[in-house]
């Protein structure tokens, strides 16, 4: 014991004597020495409770080799905040350090015990051997659109090697704004997610069959990327709104010979409907299920007063804008829903249900307006629909794939405060922009640039050293229920075949000991909080 | 696996009330997978039934133990002292440890804290559900590998009984129709034709109907 | 013998955070603080035991749910703090020894709120 | 690995600052204000006993890793002077009030605390984030008298004093502008009544209040929200959606009628934002937890007078009692009259005080509006924007602002 007692190195904090003068300090090591225990290094810090002052007594006592340091000061220099921080900036583990509290003025031998308790303490703590992680420098961006491109471009000018794979046959942009050196798999999908940060290895499903890719980390930038067409008409029938003129449920085949197109290819529609009429009625339709992201007001807008306005001659167009809310949450919409109104579009705010029917060549749009506390009825010659108003879901296999947690509407990344923007339940696997349900363009291209800087922080370490102080499963009391591979939030739990056990996975598993409060057979443990531990502090 | 779920709280005491020493057996095996009787359980039953005693003010001594399986002999060495210097034993394994460990001990009380339920699965954690009844002459290959004897609440082996609705049984709106699933399954195989054959009468003599089952096999007896 | 204090079990990312922030650090002699990486470290069979080893009562104090740093933690705690309760009733305890309570790390004001009812209660 | 200067201490800065630090490079923050954090300091948890995602907690997280960290240094009750730029490098003149805590060294003994003579140093402390923040107008050295007494106490020399003020010439390789916003000034609109009428308050207050008491004055009454002061505005300039409005009054609402299930909460507004990922649940779950929402706002509130007499206020609350009348324009015509106990100004945000002079110091553009929403200055000028100077928008959003921001600069990308 008092061997393995010697081994730490002990950084004693003489802060304007608050503490310990140089004398004092003698004192109080020579009554150590009275106790049989000398430590390996000694420091007498000038501020040890400063964040400076700490981090100068653990890079030098670190030089000397001990494994763990122990800190005494006054309570300032123990506060667990400090402590982490600097343990996480200087690799030491929370494992291999340990504060102590003094009382300023206890004197010299009261100092001592309080000491000798804390290198009991730190010895008793397992010294944990840690382990080398090779990361991958390569990163796989899911989604071509604006955000994913960013965050290629990024990662490119970071110096990673970045893969993109994207549904669509085309990107975005064309291949005009590519980043150079860049992999691109289109018409393809992330299908599966294997290992773990550093060393992925990501499935693909592209048109020439299979491809595995390894990658140290995943950005997903792909959204529920609109509802295809006919999916769209599905989701008008499947929210019980779409009815023939009887009031029954209308069948796809004859929808399709209804005006209703998705927003973005109304104005092409538009364009190309017979001139027969005095008047065009143009219906936009926002929130039909749910309250839609800014973006698609703005589209909306945008493409209102364009109708509005740019009507051919002779022609008159009105234009009624459906929604719930009228969404300007970012400074120039205010003035866009302005010039909007001015060019003559009507907003219609809906309460509750949309109901369409079709009528004559056209469709019929009845909601409650909820400015105007009443029942109204609009006969529209054709309707553009926002597919995002009908689900925000991303994509089922891509979800299931990469294992990624989503949120109450179906989004990437759980609603949590300490996900945002960018991280998820996977550590390593990143989302931004519609990847995680912004489709707004400004935020959703800051949103790619912060995943891309923190896949940088996670990248550019190279090798990542992780000490073996995650969750420790005992294989002889294991029984496989596999609890704790459910469980876990972040994916970092799996089964070893050889040992016919449950293991974690060093550089995924948090420590939060969640799998260690369902294991059923009490057979994991949490090195730092082991239930010997706990027991006792309620002894 | 065998299921199981505790018994309710007030039965088991009622059960161990007079007991003097008791000794908590957990077992390690199925009844730790869904989660009744593993360690951790006994644990929580052995704190839960002190805090008891101590509010009833009954004396009752509780000792702790788990073991691999209580239905195999040698796995009880470790704890034969315990169970000898105990008054009563509450098992926490299925009905086949606590008959075993009974067996072991002469003339100790070995007592269930669990009701054994059945052979299933874990459909999720916190949900598991019945596949397979025991019946000893499986059918499974002529009904898509759904099993009328274990899924259809009246074991009906020549098609449903004509009470289900929306494909659920009437015998509890919670679980699905036992020969709804078969359907289902076998018109996807494409082997719905044949369902159209009569399955002849069960052979029940392997099921609860022989007596206790046993098995013999001298290739790997000793 | 010492009399024995509520034991209240602290998420270190919350409550642990308002209560090293109290104005009044003389409240935390109320309770007896431990200190878990996140309270889906918490067991039913560790809260039954404090009661066990005479601890009148136990307070599992974690941070709001969505608010946990490992996602799930806090959500795992309600349930397990719910069977306890169930648990004690069954065994003709109080259930009311046992209670939850969400605090983020700014809310120093309501755990002051909490331990001076303790406090009161115990005068 | 380069030197930053960093202009606001609030979340904004203090998010970039610990970016740019993390990759090794020296940053020196800079704030009017004498402590760190900005309006943040003044915001409230607003969780139930499920978070609102806020991000105040995050916020104060974050402020004190950056307070912590030794390569990030902050000088505090700073006015810049002016800014020269030469060979690439930028040099920024300013005048730093005194006394001034280097919270590298600064191991919150408390000693300044007891040994100022006038009490100007407080302290702040709330979640990990501890600090003191200095009221210079008590200060002695601000009224023309010697004075040391904190820097005498301070055992680790981290004060300093003696002189109100010291210039310092700060030079670094780019400058971030993050100085932030200003809430609009509710005493511009009459007819509300803030400032006059006791229960009007301004969402600030109702936060500064709710980040110390459970409730907002008693439990229970009427409470209600009113939506847009000083945003859709056009008579006041201020044309755009403040954007956070929305989402604070609504998470301040959910917070209110869970800590007092019997109270009346009413939400006034033009049209409901959404903020949240999950902005239809959250709307369906204040639906029914029946808080009110009303379209239209009011345009006055009045003291329904001989009411006053209904006993004290509740202990150390501003809000007095009595009822207020408001006056509702409704969106199809006529007016409504409703009462309340207490009315909560949701104000919106404006460009702060400074940052006209900001921009001129810096060469930077300011929008129609005063933000400078165009981003950053000319390219490779050395000047980054982020965050509320930037365009309205919430801590969360601060935060990513910023560390794109920080990626910018640090990478000069």
């Amino acid at each position: 014991m008092k061997e393995r007692l010697c081994e730490v190195g002990l950084a004693l904090c003489g802060c304007g004597g608050a503490l310990f003068s140089a004398a004092e300090a003698g004192k109080v090591l020579a009554a150590l020495k009275g106790a049989g225990v000398a430590v390996k290094q000694v420091l007498l810090s000038q501020s040890l409770c400063t964040a400076a002052g700490m981090e100068e007594a653990v890079s030098h006592l670190k030089d000397q080799g001990p494994a763990k340091l122990l800190f005494a000061g006054c309570s300032s220099s123990r506060r667990p905040g400090l402590l982490a921080n600097m343990a996480a900036r200087t690799c030491l583990s929370p494992g291999a350090t340990y504060g102590v509290t003094l009382r300023p003025g206890a004197g010299a031998l009261l100092h001592a015990a309080a000491i000798l308790r804390g290198l009991k303490a730190l010895a008793a703590r397992p010294a944990f051997q840690t382990r080398l992680i090779h990361l991958e420098q390569r990163v796989l961006v899911v989604g071509s659109g604006p955000a994913g491109l960013q965050s290629a471009r990024d990662l490119r000018a970071l110096g990673y090697e970045t893969v993109l794979v994207d549904q669509g046959v085309e990107t975005a942009s064309g291949s005009e704004g590519l980043p150079g050196g860049l992999i691109l798999y289109n018409g393809s999908r992330l299908a599966a997610l294997n290992g773990q940060l550093g060393s992925f290895k990501a499935l693909l499903e592209t048109p020439c069959g299979n491809r595995t890719v390894s990658c140290g980390a995943v950005v997903i930038t792909c959204g529920a990327g609109g509802v295809g067409r006919f999916e769209l008409v599905e989701g008008l029938l499947g929210s019980g709104s779409l009815t023939d003129g009887a009031g029954r449920p209308t069948g796809c085949t004859e929808l399709y010979g209804l005006p209703i197109v998705p927003l973005a290819e109304l104005a092409a529609f538009v364009g190309g409907l017979p001139r027969g009429k005095e008047t065009l009625t143009v219906g936009l339709l926002l929130d039909l299920v749910l309250d839609e992201p800014v973006s698609s007001m703005e589209e909306a807008l945008r493409l209102g007063r364009e109708l509005q306005l740019r009507g051919p001659q002779r022609i008159e167009r009105q234009v009624y804008l459906f929604c719930r809310e009228v969404k300007v949450s970012s400074l120039p919409l205010q003035g866009l829903y302005d010039e909007a109104r001015e060019a003559g579009v009507v907003f219609v705010q809906v309460e509750g249900r949309i109901g369409l029917e079709a009528e004559g060549r056209g469709v019929a749009v009845s909601c409650r307006d909820s400015v105007l506390s009443a029942e109204l009825r609009v006969l529209c010659d054709c309707l553009g629909v926002s597919p995002l108003g009908l689900s925000l879901a991303a994509d089922p296999v891509l979800a299931a794939g990469t294992g990624v947690a989503v949120d109450g509407l179906g989004q990437l990344q759980e609603n949590n405060i300490h996900l945002f923007p960018e991280l998820t339940n996977r550590p390593g696997v990143f989302v931004a922009g519609p990847g995680r349900g912004q489709y707004a363009l400004p935020q959703a291209l800051r949103e790619a640039r912060a995943a891309a800087l923190a896949v940088h922080r996670l990248l550019a370490q190279k090798h990542l050293e992780v000490e073996l102080a995650n969750a420790q499963v005992d294989a002889d009391k294991c029984a496989l229920c596999l609890a704790c591979v459910r469980s876990c939030p972040f994916k970092a739990m799996g089964v070893n075949r050889e040992k016919a056990a449950a293991e974690s996975y060093p550089e995924a598993c948090r420590r939060c000991g969640l799998c260690a409060g369902e294991c059923p057979a009490r057979a994991i443990e949490l090195p730092l909080h082991t239930d010997a531990a706990l027991l006792a502090l309620v002894d | 696996m065998i299921t199981a779920v505790q018994k309710p709280f007030e039965e088991i005491y009622r059960m161990v009330e007079a007991s003097g020493k008791l000794l908590i057996l957990g077992c390690g095996t199925c009844v730790t997978v869904c989660m009744a009787g593993g360690e951790k359980e006994v644990g929580i039953l052995a704190s839960t039934l002190r805090l008891a005693c101590r509010e009833r003010g009954s004396s009752l001594e509780i000792e702790e133990a788990t073991i691999e399986r209580q239905c195999d002999r040698e796995f009880f060495d470790p704890v034969k002292a315990q169970v000898l210097g105990a008054d009563a034993v509450l098992s926490m394994a299925c009905g086949v440890g606590v008959q075993f460990c009974s067996e072991l001990f002469e003339g100790k009380r070995v007592l269930p804290a669990l009701n054994t339920r059945f052979y299933g699965t874990t459909v999720q954690q916190g949900l598991w559900s019945e596949r397979c009844a025991g019946c000893g002459t499986c059918v499974l290959d002529r009904f898509g590998g759904v099993c009328p004897v274990a899924r259809c609440a009246k074991s009906l082996l020549n098609g449903p009984c004509g009470g289900a609705q929306d494909g659920k049984c009437e015998v509890d709106k919670e679980i699905d129709c036992g020969w709804q699933l078969i359907y289902d399954r076998m018109s996807a195989l494409g082997l719905l034709d044949s369902l159209m054959e009569i399955q002849p009468v069960k052979d029940w003599s392997t099921g609860r109907d022989g007596g206790p089952g046993r098995i013999r096999r001298q290739d790997v007896e000793l | 013998m010492e009399k024995k204090k509520i034991v209240a079990f602290c998420c270190e990312n919350s409550s642990l955070k308002a209560a090293e922030a109290l104005s009044d650090p003389s409240l935390l002699e109320a309770v007896e603080i431990v200190a878990l990486p996140c309270l889906g470290k918490i067991e039913i069979g560790l809260v039954l035991k404090c009661l066990e080893k005479g601890h009148p009562g136990v307070l599992v104090l974690g941070c709001p749910l969505d608010n946990c740093q490992y996602l799930r933690g806090n959500y795992r705690a309600v349930k397990r703090v719910e069977r306890v309760r169930q648990l004690l009733g069954e065994a003709g305890l109080d259930e009311s020894r046992v209670r939850m309570d969400f605090l983020s790390s700014l809310d120093s004001h309501r755990l002051a709120e909490i331990l001076q009812g303790i406090k009161r209660s115990e005068a | 690995m380069s030197r930053f200067l960093i202009i606001g201490a609030g979340i904004s800065g203090c998010s970039a600052a610990y970016e740019l630090a993390q990759e090794g490079h020296e940053i020196e923050v800079l704030d009017c204000a004498s402590a760190v954090g900005g309006k943040v300091l003044s915001y409230c948890c607003k969780a139930t006993t499920a978070c609102s995602r806020c991000g105040v907690c995050v916020a104060h997280t974050r402020l004190s890793e950056a307070l912590y960290h030794p390569r990030i240094h902050f000088s505090l009750g700073v006015s810049v002077e002016e800014a020269t730029r030469s060979y690439g490098e930028i040099t920024v003149r300013v005048r730093r009030a005194n006394p001034s805590i280097d919270y590298r060294r600064c191991i919150r003994c408390n000693a300044c605390l007891r040994a100022c003579p006038t009490g100007c140093i407080g302290v702040y402390s709330r979640a990990e984030l501890v600090q003191y923040p200095v009221d210079y107008s008590r200060c002695l050295l601000h009224q023309g008298k010697p004075c040391a007494a904190c820097s005498r106490a301070c055992p680790t020399a981290a004060i300093t004093a003696g002189s109100p003020s010291t210039d310092l010439d700060l030079s670094a390789a780019a400058v971030l502008i993050a100085s932030g916003h200003q809430p609009y000034d509710a005493r511009r609109k009459l007819r509300l009544g803030y400032g006059r009428i006791p229960n009007v308050l301004t969402a600030v207050e109702a936060e500064m209040i709710l980040s110390r008491q459970s409730f907002l004055g008693r439990p229970g009454g009427s409470v209600a929200f009113v939506q847009c002061v000083g945003s859709r505005d056009p008579k006041e300039g201020r044309n755009y959606c403040s954007s956070v409005c929305c989402a604070y009054a609504l998470r301040l609402a959910r917070l209110l009628k869970h800590r007092s299930p019997e109270a009346e909460v009413t939400v006034y507004t033009i049209d409901l934002q959404n903020f949240d990922k999950a902005f239809s649940l959250l709307r369906e779950e204040l639906v029914s937890s029946s808080i009110h929402f009303i379209r239209g706002v009011p345009y006055s509130v009045e003291q329904v007078m001989g009411d006053l007499s209904r006993g004290a206020s509740a202990a150390g609350s501003p809000v007095l009692q009595g009822k207020l009348r408001l006056r509702v324009e409704s969106p199809q015509g006529g007016e409504s009259v409703v009462e309340h106990d207490t009315v909560v100004l949701s104000v919106g945000m404006g460009p702060a005080a400074g940052s006209a002079r900001l921009a001129e110091i810096f060469g930077l553009e300011a929008d129609v509006f005063g933000f400078f929403s165009r981003g950053s200055g000319e390219a490779g000028s050395g000047i980054v924007t982020a965050g509320t100077c930037r365009e309205p928008q919430s801590i969360t959003d601060s935060m990513a602002s910023a560390r794109a921001a920080a990626l910018e600069m640090g990478r000069g990308l």
